[in-house]
């Protein structure tokens, strides 16, 4: 009889380490909240740095999933776990040789950055909102007509004490680039303006990017970080920043303002997390035994992490580390049962 | 006898056309000749120099013997059309006088000779004089064969690209291509329907008495010749605005060239002698490495100097030079190409306010107490091993050494004069004439090439000796003051652009290697060394295109095996460490590793 | 307001039993305001406030212009208390938001630094041989009166409506820095998108302006204004908000700081005066209201007893709309009947002057 | 109207003001030479700048400040330059500084 392992979370962390165990012979049982599989990838319009249309990612891992007849519990939110199984919100218990968490993150919710304004001005967005658009009807501002000048705002939610978010989400800045770039190829017109604090590429070919932003699509990158924003009379935007290589103030009205939404933690992840007796980063993440050979291992025995669930990860860090959570798994389940 | 016909009438009016132009060109470009100028020529014109000014242009303007020394074939081309040509008119002078004696007959009478002998009933059947006239015409005739062959084909002429011409040139050129086939078919006519010719005419003559009809030959022998004199009369007019004016202008320059009259870093009228002097051989593509390297084919000197001259120059063709030199060394006349560009970059400058460059008053940098003043350079702070190593080397001689720009100084002001910006350039010119003044040093030492170019062109720095680093050691080692220990290292030598060729310093580098090591020669050396692309006179190539001319120009220094480079300029180095496989080194470091103590 | 997230940021406030404090520039240059508050809350919500003869300034601009020591302001703060503590009262309320500022300052102060307090405590007992009773709240006067909005709504004799036209006014509320920007939970709807003005324009009838320099200072700014040579800075605040807010043709502007009522009502005639730009209808300014002279108007006192007359920029194109009945012969009175003096006939002041021999 | 003198003025607001500032010589000279949005503000340039270190010029923030629209001063600034190439060496983006010093003098100059 083959061990089951229960997967929570069915994004492209849960569904890649599902694929890998079935594949070295493990049963995996993915638990998804919503209904059906995908996770943040879903409605994403095109990846980074490649311009990968989302779907090319996210249909073959799901179908893949499906002929490997995973099975799968939909629209079940797991409240509580341990390393012998799972207990869902119903009270329902599912029980696992192991479990692994694949619960990834939440966005950030950019109305906690009330200076933005979001949610009260019209064309004040969020990149998931901008991708959404791209992926839909396409991009317009609030009334239908096109946007002249744009201004794309890093670290929302990101590297900001004051909204108890300490640390660097990672995809943002390539994303910001990304979503810039997408934005020129529609309006090749507009005047689109990059706000950031700094610039972090550190991916392969998103240096490349960020130059080419630069140079080919003549995106303006203002080092500062947005202040605040105010709606004008005509419904435009006024911003305001330090440009800080001059030294100097800026204000300028925008018609439309993207906020680069960070990651956070999950905040179901500290009841969880203390129920089960699992250490949790500060800021919110679970914590792993280490960066290097532990670095999809809880401090209990028996339960696993893939994913953004323990910090900002990119799509291609987590499958990466889908795989090796599976390994990980693999060894745990011959060490602790073949003895 | 009549030396008049009405076909004549386009070729009299195109040469009196011509020399009123040419006259006039001449005439106004002399009188705008600075004071300057003027005074040299007063001083020169009753020396040497003249009758070697004499000699040079038979050399030059009619043998072409610098053209022959780059590609015999392109210079027997550039041969045979001048000195061809103009051996035809002396010798047809020489044929109608034979015939008619030192009669006065009106210039169309030469010319058209053959025509106004049988309009005349002239006798003339010398076979001697026929078949030489014959020769030299099969001479043009060869080189304008050969000109058709260049457009078509400028490799086999060991030039990659021929030069692309302006709308003036073409006419000139489609007209003096026909000149002279016209002329073989005007004559063969001639002695096809009247007999007589050489064995160029003669025969073409005979035979076209056998297969054309006669009528046929009477109805086109008047037109053959128009056809000839309306040639060379279209060619006569567009010469003064073509390229071919450089015939005529390359003579006046090699006089008020050996009259001593150069170009300088403000335009003045000279620089129209230099400028139509070009003949737009194109001589000057092939060696630049924009061109080689980076498949840039707008801004070559040739290129450049029409522009210029159809005051039709872009500030981005000015700008888009190296100011290697390259082109300079192999120029058939001798051009000075990179002051010209100068001083057309000069003209576009900003005109600067008074209070520019305030901000030197009052500064002094240096430090140090010596006779001997060592000048590092701005490039040279980047690279502060080279300074170390110098000062390793003043203190095994134990020299005492007055620092001017340890902590950074002020520029010698070359880069702002390759910018065209001369005046800003006086600005520190005369700070750092002051600043040496003022610390009485007697020898002056820069390890930066552009600085020691400047310094030695561009200053008054009299009394006070002005070194390059390599000719300073060179001196130290011949001297016995720097022992060295010489090792089993190779190195191979790149000569920078503004110490090679721009002052002519190849040997002190190589002599200071030698004494430690190896040296093996790269495939362009020298005269023909490569630029590095670093250089400061072009403001126009980015830098992917800079590391690209490095790659190249690197790759034959590494491909003699070399365990080493050596260069003797900050830039270079700089150029060349980037795309290098092997270690670079300026020569002083080469130096201060092998000292003897 | 569109935003609801004004809920987030609420705070404790006391119903009744208030201890009031008032404010140096209020008592000089706004005394009906004053007068008006403890009025409309003695006499029309029937509460308790407190007028206590024996508290003095908090020294707070002292304090902001580097003047005033930090122990020094703390003492004076301290004794206040105590004062209140004296009077048998507990719900400590300021008229002044610099003051406001100061009172959170100082307590989260004691709070932080503990040290502080003991000090404080001690130098009181040294001085005055008082002993330092922290207050239950701490409030503006401001939040006394939106806590109360609705009872003046039920009490109102007219709603901020525009009488020609049916249409609601449009008002541009302003408030003052040190309300929220230091500590976003000491006001109402916090720093970003403050309610505490908006909350009674809203109840009163009238429409909120919300404008892009909604947010920024008024330019008083202590040195900004005290300093003659800073004064340039501190009309450029006034200048870029008074630009912005134009182009919504606003009614009127209501601050709950006295500062930034003095300053956004006398950088008008100021304005004008040096490049000749007025921002209100006709050429005129916009008037400027203190809070209480609009619930003063919404409840029906006359606008000279608010005292409306000491203001810069005429009010009476704004009572028109409003219905308000007045006497304008009586605007210049004393209280004796005698005429106080009449201004000189400016841009922004002078109604019933006519306009054009001032342009 | 008499402008009354009240001993000060309405200050001009120091902000970089888009809006209002005249993006087209701006554009020009970014269109010319692309490579200047590629700057990433690491200060190399004035670093290492001869001219910098004797006197208060910025290439950075003066080439910053053309292309958010802002000239007045610059032209003056750049003349500061001695153009002699040290930023070119050091620039980790491989901009062509003197290129870029000469441009920019040229649109906002005298020819």
């Amino acid at each position: 009889m083959a061990y089951r392992v229960v997967i929570v979370g069915g994004g492209a962390a849960g569904m890649q380490t599902a694929l890998e165990l079935k594949s070295r012979g493990i049963e995996p049982v993915i638990v998804e909240r919503d209904i059906e599989l995908g996770g943040k990838v879903r409605g994403w319009h095109k990846l980074f740095p490649t311009f990968v249309p989302a779907s090319d990612v996210l249909f073959p891992l799901a179908q893949r999933v499906k002929a490997a007849r995973v099975r799968c519990f939909y629209g079940q939110e797991v409240t509580d776990i341990a390393s012998d199984g799972v207990t869902l919100r119903s009270g329902e218990r599912i029980p696992a040789d192991a479990v692994v968490m694949a619960t990834g993150f939440t966005l950030f919710d950019a109305h906690r950055k009330q200076e933005y304004g979001y949610g009260l001005y019209d064309n004040v967005i969020t990149s998931v909102d901008l991708e959404r658009m791209m992926n839909g009807g396409g991009v317009t501002l609030a009334d239908g007509t096109k946007p002249q000048r744009i201004a794309i705002l890093h670290c929302v939610g990101s590297r900001d004490e004051k909204v108890g978010q300490r640390h660097c989400s990672k995809v943002c800045c390539i994303t910001g680039v990304k979503q810039a770039i997408e934005l020129r190829e529609m309006f090749p017109d507009a005047d689109i303006f990059n706000f950031y604090m700094d610039i972090r590429m550190f991916g392969p070919g998103y240096e490349e990017l960020y130059r080419e932003a630069q140079e080919k699509y003549n995106i303006h990158f203002v080092r500062g970080r947005i202040s605040e924003a105010a709606e004008t009379i005509d419904k435009r935007i006024q911003i305001k920043a330090e440009d800080t290589l001059t030294g100097r103030p800026l204000r300028m009205t925008i018609d439309m303002l993207v906020l680069l939404v960070g990651m956070s933690a999950n905040y179901e992840n500290e009841g969880i997390a203390q129920r089960a007796g699992l250490e949790l980063a500060p800021n919110g993440y679970f914590k792993t035994v280490d960066n290097f050979l532990g670095a999809v291992s809880s401090n209990r025995r028996g339960i696993f992490y893939a994913g953004a669930v323990t910090g900002a990860k990119s799509l291609a860090d987590t499958l990466a580390e889908a795989s090796l959570t599976a390994s990980a798994v693999d060894d745990y389940l011959k060490e602790v049962f073949n003895k | 006898m009549t030396f008049f016909a009405p076909f004549t009438i386009p070729f009299i009016a195109g040469a009196l056309f011509m020399f009123a132009a040419i006259f006039l060109k001449w005439l106004w470009w002399t009188v705008k000749l600075p004071k300057v100028d003027r005074r040299l020529i007063l001083h020169n014109f009753f020396t040497r120099n003249t009758l070697v000014a004499v000699w040079e242009v038979v050399r030059e303007s009619l043998l072409h013997i610098r053209i022959f020394r780059v590609n015999p074939l392109l210079g027997y081309m550039h041969m045979s059309l001048a000195f061809g040509w103009f051996l035809l008119i002396v010798v047809g002078w020489i044929e109608t006088s034979v015939y008619l004696g030192w009669e006065m007959i009106p210039i169309q009478g030469h010319i058209f000779f053959k025509y106004f002998t049988q309009v005349n009933n002239i006798d003339a059947h010398s076979a001697l004089l026929e078949n030489l006239m014959d020769g030299l015409l099969l001479l043009v005739l060869s080189g304008v064969a050969l000109a058709w062959f260049k457009r078509m084909a400028s490799r086999a002429m060991g030039m990659r690209r021929a030069t692309k011409h302006a709308l003036y040139d073409r006419i000139a050129l489609s007209a003096l291509w026909f000149v002279f086939p016209a002329r073989l078919v005007a004559e063969s006519l001639t002695a096809a329907i009247y007999g007589g010719g050489g064995f160029l005419t003669g025969s073409l003559g005979s035979w076209l008495g056998g297969v054309v009809p006669t009528e046929m030959l009477a109805l086109i022998y008047e037109p053959s010749w128009w056809f000839y004199s309306s040639v060379l009369g279209l060619f006569f007019v567009a010469l003064p605005f073509s390229r071919y004016m450089h015939i005529f202008t390359e003579i006046p320059l090699i006089f008020l060239r050996r009259w001593q009259l150069r170009p300088t870093l403000e335009r003045k009228s000279y620089d129209n002698f230099e400028v139509e002097a070009c003949s737009r051989c194109g001589i000057c593509i092939d060696p630049c490495q924009l061109q080689a390297d980076l498949g840039i084919h707008d801004t070559q000197s040739v290129y450049y100097l029409r522009d210029r001259r159809y005051n039709m120059l872009s500030l981005k063709v000015a700008n888009n030079c190296l100011m290697c030199g390259r082109c300079e060394a192999v120029c058939p006349v001798g051009i000075n190409l990179t002051t010209l560009r100068i001083n057309s970059r000069a003209m576009r400058r900003n005109i600067p306010h008074e209070g520019r460059y305030g901000y030197l008053t009052n500064i002094d940098r240096s430090s140090g107490v010596g006779k001997v003043g060592y000048f590092a350079g701005c490039m040279t702070s980047l690279l502060p091993a080279v300074q170390r190593s110098m000062m390793q080397i003043f203190n095994a001689v134990g020299e005492d050494v007055w620092y001017a720009d340890k902590d950074g100084g002020v520029c010698c002001g070359r880069p702002l004069m390759l910018s065209g910006e001369t005046d800003a350039a006086r600005k520190m010119v005369a700070y750092n004439t002051d600043l040496f003044r003022r610390y009485e040093i007697t020898t002056l030492v820069t390890s930066c090439p552009i600085c020691l170019r400047s310094f030695r062109d561009n200053y008054r720095l009299d009394g006070i000796e002005v070194l390059h680093h390599s000719e300073y050691i060179e001196r130290l080692i011949t001297e016995g003051r720097l022992r060295v220990a010489a090792g089993a290292e190779v190195y191979s030598y790149h000569d920078p652009c503004e110490l090679g060729r721009g002052l002519k310093i190849y040997d002190s580098p190589r002599r200071v290697i030698e004494a430690v090591g190896t040296l093996r020669e790269a495939e362009h050396n020298r005269r023909d060394a490569l630029c590095c692309g670093g250089s400061l006179a072009n403001t126009v190539i980015d830098d992917g295109k800079q590391q690209r001319i490095a790659r190249r120009m690197t790759a034959e220094l590494e491909a003699t095996g070399c365990d080493t480079i050596v260069t003797s300029c900050p830039l270079c180095q700089k150029s060349i460490a980037r795309t290098a496989t092997r270690p670079t080194l300026d020569i002083a470091e080469v130096i201060a590793q092998r000292i003897v103590s | 307001m569109r935003r609801a997230s004004w809920q987030e940021y609420q705070k404790e406030i006391a119903d009744n039993k208030y201890y009031y404090a008032r404010s140096c520039i209020r008592q000089n240059f706004f005394p009906g305001s004053e007068r008006a508050f403890l009025d409309i809350l003695t006499n029309d919500l029937g509460v308790d406030i407190f007028d206590d003869p024996l508290h003095t300034s908090c020294t707070g601009i002292g304090y902001h212009s580097d003047v005033v020591p930090l122990e020094t302001i703390m003492t004076v703060v301290a004794r206040q208390f105590s004062l209140m503590a004296e009077a048998g009262y507990e719900n400590f309320i300021s008229s002044c938001i610099t003051s406001f500022g100061i009172y959170n300052e100082v307590l989260a102060t004691w709070e932080e630094f503990p040290e502080t307090e003991e000090r404080t405590r001690r130098y009181l007992r040294e001085a005055t041989g008082r002993e330092l009773v922290k207050p239950r709240s701490i409030a503006h006067t401001s939040d006394i009166m939106f806590h109360h909005r609705h009872s003046i709504a039920r009490r109102a004799k007219r709603r901020l409506v525009n009488l020609y036209t049916g249409e609601s006014l449009r008002v541009v509320e302003h408030i003052g820095c040190h309300y929220a920007k230091i500590f976003p939970k000491s006001g109402i709807g916090g720093s970003e998108f403050p309610y505490v003005l908006a909350g009674m324009i809203e109840a009163w009838g009238g429409d909120v302006v919300d404008y892009p320099e909604r947010r920024h200072c008024c330019g008083f700014g202590f040195r900004n204004y005290l300093v003659q040579a800073n004064r340039g800075s501190s009309i450029a605040n006034s200048h870029k908000k008074l630009e912005s807010m134009a182009p919504y043709k606003p009614d009127f502007i209501v601050a709950n700081c006295p500062g930034c009522a003095m300053f956004l009502d006398k950088w008008q005639y100021a304005i004008s005066e040096m490049d000749g730009t007025t921002y209100g209808a006709n050429g005129r300014g916009i008037p400027v209201l203190t809070y209480e002279e609009m619930a003063g108007l919404v409840l029906g006192y006359d606008p000279w007893e608010l005292g409306m007359q000491f203001h810069q920029v005429d009010v009476e194109p704004l009572l028109d709309k409003l219905g308000v009945e007045y006497n304008p012969d009586a605007k210049y009175l004393g209280r004796d009947g005698k005429l106080i003096g009449r201004p000189r006939a400016v841009a922004v002041n002078g109604c019933g002057v006519e306009l054009g021999l001032r342009r | 109207m008499a402008i009354l003198n009240f001993g000060y003025a309405i200050s001009r607001p120091r902000a970089i003001d888009v809006d209002n500032n005249d993006l087209r010589k701006s554009n020009d000279i970014i269109a010319e030479m692309p490579e200047l949005q590629a700057c990433i503000g690491c200060g190399s340039c004035t670093a290492s700048c001869t001219a910098a270190a004797i006197t208060d010029f910025n290439f950075r923030k003066l080439h910053t400040a053309v292309r958010r629209g802002e000239y007045k001063g610059v032209y003056d600034e750049l003349s500061k330059c001695m153009l002699c190439g040290k930023c070119r060496l050091v620039c980790p983006r491989g901009i062509n500084t003197r290129g870029l010093v000469m441009l920019i003098k040229r649109k906002l100059g005298d020819f």
